[in-house]
């Protein structure tokens, strides 16, 4: 029993920080048809920046903001100078891979190859008791946040004019431009605050996963696999896939640890299989 | 347009001459035909006397006397590294890299008279990439010796190639049991350590000082992880102690949770983690009120090396490693090396360092030995077998029979001392072998520890 | 139908060139051009789908490393027994490149690049966590060269095995001239045109581009055998994502849909990565930059601008 | 004559995308040999009709026969293998191959031989013959090299045509085949239209009225998805409720 709820958290927690990370990824293809394969390299960058922040001011909370936002221009710049004018899916492909690999050694330049980790925010550093069992306070932090990511973003979709003009813009470029939406920098927008999530992923995650050159490519396959069971352009799917990855995973290396990668591998390959467009994909 | 013709032409213009300086003037020596029958098979049975000096191995050892009276040529002797500079592994390389360079800057970029030119190729930690590079720096490079290499696949992989090219092959981290056991090879040396040593010296202390009866062992999933398990896993069980629980994580991965969270009640766990998998490990450990219980935690001397302790925090203190050196050790060499190190690069030396450091002082050795006529390879094995270097950062050292170190091994525990947290030896364990309490014959008949994973828990 | 000499004499030039390289190189070049003559088989194997389908494999390397697996168990693990593991791992590259293809070829668009990644993803975590099989992540090391004793052929001498690579890199370009100028090759070019079109005129356009899939993925696993061989060894690294954008570089840098482009591609991006890395440590970023520049400036690849010019002789 | 060996007949289609009804119960046969023109405003579901027909879009409910065989479901490749043929309204070209390759691939596809991967494409020379007999049929002769994107417009949408009657087609569809034409070249593909042999069935979408009513035996209005009359030119005319859709428009 108290297995089960032990891990059920650690997959939960796990989840909500590949929510994180993925939902930028599953708007800019879903949203704006772009194949971003630098999504990884976004994660780190922000990771990297906010333990830069959290060692100069040791405030947790600057981490989070500053790498987001730094990041956020980043991807901002990217859409804007580069991706934008690559109508060519193959073309974004090559593009993105080329700066997972500038991105990934300008970094190892710049925070060199050991690994780090972001130290906690000092209130969530120790263990809580649940029940019988023990469990890092820090982990139902991040839970905590995504929750309040998830809900903020399925506002800003439902219930603002942004989320309007983007949801307009998705159904008819044309049509959407034609009632004075600026298109083109909506869409830069929305890349933009899809790098900084992946950025405050980076950081969150940094205080629990650790942070290493070669991390932007594991965490970019976790976050396509989320994006392909969820369906691309789905936050709904992004974020049922991200929970369902994350407790997959879980169970899968607590229990068939022999298995990992084949626990999230499998039903990706079933759903590709099934339902090409993933599980909440428009057709 | 012109644009774009512009950066085609630069494009071309710069491969092409990227192209043509390559060659250079020194032909590299074409294996025509390599000789496919390396003399594998000789070291075995050189092993049956193991206390005697050694004896000549390489099938063409007798005509090594007279040679060192030929001049040495007054060539540069080129050494290539072979190291790991991106990816994972990129800061344990860099320290392995800087601590060859460190030596040879000590000694002007001259060992035994002659001038020294190193090649560095990064492996990428990619087997296939790391033969590629070894390819390279014999053919094109025509380097006299490789060393260094971080990760066994690696070693494993470009191995057999060097040896078959009858170049010196010294590793000066990789550590899989087999390189020097299965696989040894009349070329190939190494002087870090084999995994399964650390865990052995682990056990005996721990069962022998501690008390400890019962133990869980949890390894990252791949050789290093199972041979380092395994060591201790033998030892503890051969003197009567129990392992009630094996837990192999896959290597990279970051989140121990799944794993932490399951470990059983025992007196101690003894862990293999690395990099990044070790620095989120050890803070996990106390989150998940595992340390509090209290089950103390032994491992690797990687889980807490100095390039990750200071930041796991106050969950590192008290957690305790056996292998064949600490960053801490009191001796003048390595406080010497410590202080030089930090000089030259500003940055602390690490596990990875002592290793590629002393491997500069064994070639020396070796190469005053034969006159500095490297390119007599056979002559140059010879002497590299009989260095001995009785005062090296970590103690006394020599190679065995099958060209593994012998050297002191130390249980250590992470102390602040002095206002910082660093890895203190508290127990030494003495010219330590690779086969440890066994005899080679012995050991080489009992299963691989790589082959033992899962079969501890009775 | 005009026809010009000068084609042929090039061709047979560059054919004399290759053939007397060996003796002028030390070892070490000789093992590049090896190498870029795998590249080459490999990007042109790709360049049948992009370039002459429209078909964009982000998953190419699958049937590359597949097969390299296979030639290198059998000869590890079994028997060095040449025809057979050749004709074995031929077989099983085709069989990945079958299966994919029932499942991609239902796409198009995004949702094709996501499949074919996905796909070979799958098949690049079975060789990283199989390790009773595959060895994991260090790969199988020391798989030993076909031994073609009976036609008197050692091929473990770099220098025969250049030979041997050359060989059956000029039989695949043969193989592929036939099938481009063929009107198999026709149709896949109207396929990539216009689908639509074609399904209206009264092709199978599925059954095309899947015997397409087919085709380059089979010479995608003779690439593969040859890398296996050549190296000795094969490791995950082969059936990565990585590999796979390597090679579709190769061809967009040389030019999509062209003869030389792929091979040009292959010869440019392999000589690059093997010695841009031996003078700096920061190869990759310099790597990173030129995916950047070839995309921004150079899309049409560097035979793009000649394109027009080339169509002369070579069927596009 | 029995509609069971009618060129097409459609029977009772219906055609629904998500909630949007685009077609509702459509019956429509074609004698051999007849002119049929379908016009009707912009969202009437003619162009989805098309797509039914030659097989790019699947019935929701209804079925098709082409030359009696039921077609309903079966893919593009074989309604044009039963001598089915059409051209669309975007002009759906392959704009980087000449105009010669253009119809050789029209051509060939009547043949068995578009599978053979071992023989050169031009060995195959009758296809050569026919396609170069087309091009100097239809006026295209000199334009033989011209990659297609750098044709002229007129020229593109006179190819469109050409490449479907190299399909020796049976019945042959034509959407909108004077669409976007200058007058002069109206002309000149209402001219080539009409030369057409009687043996091809032609069922066109025109938006050109004089078109279709001077090219047309008889004439189908669609509007909103459904037929609301079918008749004679004369007798569409004279149509109230037509009248009335096309308020004002001079039929």
């Amino acid at each position: 029993m108290n297995f089960w709820i032990l891990q059920s958290l650690n997959g939960l927690s796990y989840g909500m920080l590949l929510f994180l990370l993925a939902a930028g990824l599953s708007l800019s293809f879903g949203l704006m048809n772009i194949v971003n394969l630098a999504h990884g390299s976004y994660f780190l960058v922000g990771a990297y920046v906010g333990l830069t922040v959290m060692e100069r001011t040791g405030n947790f909370m600057a981490a989070v903001v500053v790498g987001a936002i730094s990041v956020g221009i980043l991807g901002l710049l990217m859409q804007r100078l580069l991706l934008r004018r690559l109508t060519d899916h193959l073309a974004q492909v090559l593009l993105t891979i080329g700066f997972l690999f500038i991105l990934g050694d300008l970094s190892l330049v710049i925070w060199g190859g050991v690994p780090q980790i972001i130290p906690k925010p000092p209130l969530f550093e120790g263990p809580i008791r649940i029940m019988e069992s023990v469990f890092p306070s820090y982990r139902l932090l991040v839970i905590g946040v995504g929750i309040v990511v998830a809900i903020f973003l399925w506002w800003l979709q439902d219930r603002t004019a942004m989320g309007a003009n983007v949801r307009a813009a998705v159904d008819d470029e044309e049509m959407a431009g034609s009632t004075g939406i600026n298109v083109a920098l909506l869409m830069t927008v929305v890349f933009g605050l899809g790098a900084a999530m992946a950025a405050l992923g980076g950081v969150v995650g940094g205080a629990f996963l650790t942070i290493f050159p070669g991390q932007d490519m594991d965490v970019l396959l976790l976050a396509l696999v989320v994006v392909i069971i969820g369906g691309l352009g789905s936050l709904k799917g992004a974020f049922v896939a991200a929970l369902l990855v994350g407790l997959l995973d879980n169970f899968g290396k607590a229990l068939f640890p022999e298995l990992a990668l084949f626990t999230i591998f499998a039903p990706m390959a079933i759903i590709l299989a099934i339902r090409p467009t993933g599980l909440f994909g428009r057709a | 347009m012109d644009k774009r013709i512009g950066v085609i032409g630069s494009i071309v213009l710069m491969i092409a001459l990227l192209v043509s300086c390559g060659p250079g003037a020194t032909p590299a020596p074409t294996p025509t035909k390599a000789p496919v029958a390396a003399p594998t098979a000789a070291p075995k049975a050189a092993e049956a006397t193991p206390t005697a000096a050694p004896a000549a191995k390489p099938t063409t050892a007798p005509a090594s006397q007279p040679t060192p009276a030929a001049k040495a040529p007054t060539t540069p002797i080129k050494i290539g590294i072979l190291t790991t500079l991106t990816g994972v592994f990129a800061a344990p390389g860099a320290d392995l890299r800087d601590g060859f360079l460190l030596y040879l800057a000590e000694k002007g970029n001259k060992l035994a008279g002659r001038e020294v030119q190193v090649i560095v190729e990064d492996d990428e930690v990619k087997p296939d990439v790391g033969l590629t590079k070894a390819k390279k720096l014999v053919e094109r490079d025509g380097v006299n010796l490789v060393l260094g290499v971080i990760s066994s696949g690696v070693a494993l992989s470009a191995g057999p190639y060097l040896a078959q090219n009858k170049k010196v092959f010294l590793i000066t981290n990789a550590g899989a049991d087999d390189l020097t056991q299965k696989a040894a090879n009349p070329y190939i040396f190494r002087n870090s350590f084999a995994n399964s040593t650390g865990g052995m010296v682990a056990a005996d202390w721990g069962y022998k000082q501690k008390g400890w009866r019962t133990a869980v062992i949890l390894g990252s999933d791949y050789a290093a992880g199972w041979e380092w398990t395994g060591g201790f896993a033998r030892v503890f069980t051969d003197l009567g102690g129990k392992i009630i629980q094996e837990l192999y994580p896959p290597l990279g991965n970051p989140d121990p949770a799944p794993f932490v969270s399951q470990l059983q009640k025992a007196d101690v766990t003894y862990v293999f983690q690395a990099g990044a998998d070790a620095l989120s490990f050890v803070p996990a450990y106390a989150q998940y009120g595992v340390k509090a219980r209290p089950q103390p935690l032994i491992g690797n001397y990687g889980i807490t090396d100095l390039s990750i302790l200071p930041k796991q925090g106050e969950a590192a203190l008290g957690v305790l490693q056996g292998g064949p050196f600490a960053e801490g050790l009191d001796t003048p060499a390595n406080k010497a090396l410590t202080k030089a190190f930090k000089d030259k690069y500003n940055r602390d030396a690490t596990i990875f360092t002592e290793p590629a450091y002393t491997a500069g002082r064994m070639i020396e050795k070796a190469l005053e030995a034969v006159k500095g006529n490297i390119e007599d390879t056979d002559a140059f094995v010879k002497a590299l077998e009989t260095v001995e270097i009785p005062d090296a950062p970590r103690g006394a050292v020599k190679f065995d029979k099958l060209h593994n170190i012998v050297s002191p091994f130390y249980v250590s525990e992470v102390q602040r001392v002095g206002g910082q947290v660093n890895n203190m030896a508290i127990a030494t364990y003495p010219n330590t072998t690779q086969f440890f309490k066994w005899t080679p014959e012995e050991w080489l008949k009992m299963t691989p520890l790589s082959e033992m994973k899962g079969k501890w828990v009775k | 139908m005009r026809r010009s000499f000068l084609p042929i004499i090039l061709v047979i030039a560059g054919l004399a060139i290759l053939a007397i390289l060996p003796k002028v190189l030390t070892s070490y070049y000789v093992g590049l051009l090896v190498t870029v003559l795998i590249f080459g088989i490999f990007a042109l194997s790709l360049d049948l789908l992009l370039g002459h389908c429209g078909l964009p494999s982000l998953g190419h390397a699958a049937s590359f490393g597949t097969a390299a697996y296979v030639a290198g168990f059998l000869s590890l693990k079994i028997a060095n027994n040449a025809p057979v593991n050749f004709a074995a791992a031929l077989f099983a590259g085709g069989a990945v490149a079958a299966i994919f293809g029932l499942l991609a070829l239902r796409t198009r668009g995004i949702y094709f690049l996501m499949i074919t990644l996905a796909l070979s993803q799958v098949l690049w975590g079975l060789a990283f966590k199989w390790k009773s099989a595959t060895g994991g992540d260090d790969g199988m090391p020391g798989i030993p060269r076909p031994n073609l004793s009976m036609l008197g052929l050692d091929l473990t001498p770099v220098n025969s095995y250049y030979y041997f690579t050359l060989a059956l890199f000029v039989l695949v370009c043969i193989l592929m001239y036939i099938l481009i100028r063929s009107p198999f090759g026709h149709s896949l070019r109207g396929i990539r045109e216009s689908e639509s079109r074609m399904l209206a005129l009264g092709y199978n356009v599925w059954a095309h581009q899947y015997v397409a899939f087919i085709i380059a993925g089979l010479f995608a696993a003779l690439a593969g055998i040859l890398y296996v061989y050549y190296n000795n060894m094969v490791s995950p690294k082969d059936l990565h994502l990585i590999t796979s954008a390597k090679v579709l570089l190769m061809v967009i840098l040389g030019g999509t849909g062209t003869f030389l482009g792929p091979i040009l591609g292959a010869t440019l991006i392999v000589l690059l990565e093997n010695i841009v890395s031996g003078f700096t440590e920061r190869w990759l970023l310099i790597l990173g930059i030129i995916y950047v520049l070839v995309i921004m400036l150079a899309p049409k690849g560097l035979l793009g601008p000649l394109r027009g010019r080339l169509r002369r002789w070579i069927p596009m | 004559m029995d509609s069971n060996v009618a060129p097409l007949h459609v029977e009772n289609v219906s055609k629904n995308f998500g909630g949007l009804q685009a077609l509702l119960g459509v019956n429509l046969t074609l004698q051999e040999g007849e002119r049929r023109a379908i016009i009707g405003p912009n969202g009437a579901g003619k162009t989805t009709f098309f797509h039914l027909i030659s097989g790019v879009l699947t019935p929701s409910s209804g079925h098709i026969h082409l030359f009696g065989q039921e077609v309903t479901s079966k893919p593009p490749y074989r309604r044009a293998a039963l001598g089915l043929a059409r051209t669309f309204q975007i002009n759906n070209l392959f704009p980087n191959l000449s105009v010669l390759d253009n119809i050789v691939l029209s051509v060939q596809a009547l043949e068995k031989t578009k599978f053979s991967m071992f023989k050169p494409m031009t060995s195959y020379r009758h296809v050569y013959l026919r396609a170069e007999e087309l091009m100097e049929q239809w006026g295209l002769a000199d334009k033989g090299n011209t990659t297609v994107r750098n044709l002229s417009y007129g020229d593109q949408r006179e190819l469109e045509v050409v490449m479907a009657l190299a399909q020796e087609p049976k019945l042959l569809l034509l959407d909108e085949p004077t669409g976007g034409l200058s007058p002069a070249e109206t002309a000149t593909v209402t001219a080539m239209l009409s030369q057409l042999p009687r043996h091809i069935t032609v069922l066109l979408i025109e938006h050109d009225m004089d078109v279709a009513f001077t090219m047309a035996d008889r004439v189908t209005v669609f509007y909103m998805g459904e037929v609301l009359a079918e008749g004679t030119p004369q007798e569409v005319r004279e149509n109230p409720k037509v009248q009335e859709i096309y308020l004002g428009s001079p039929i």
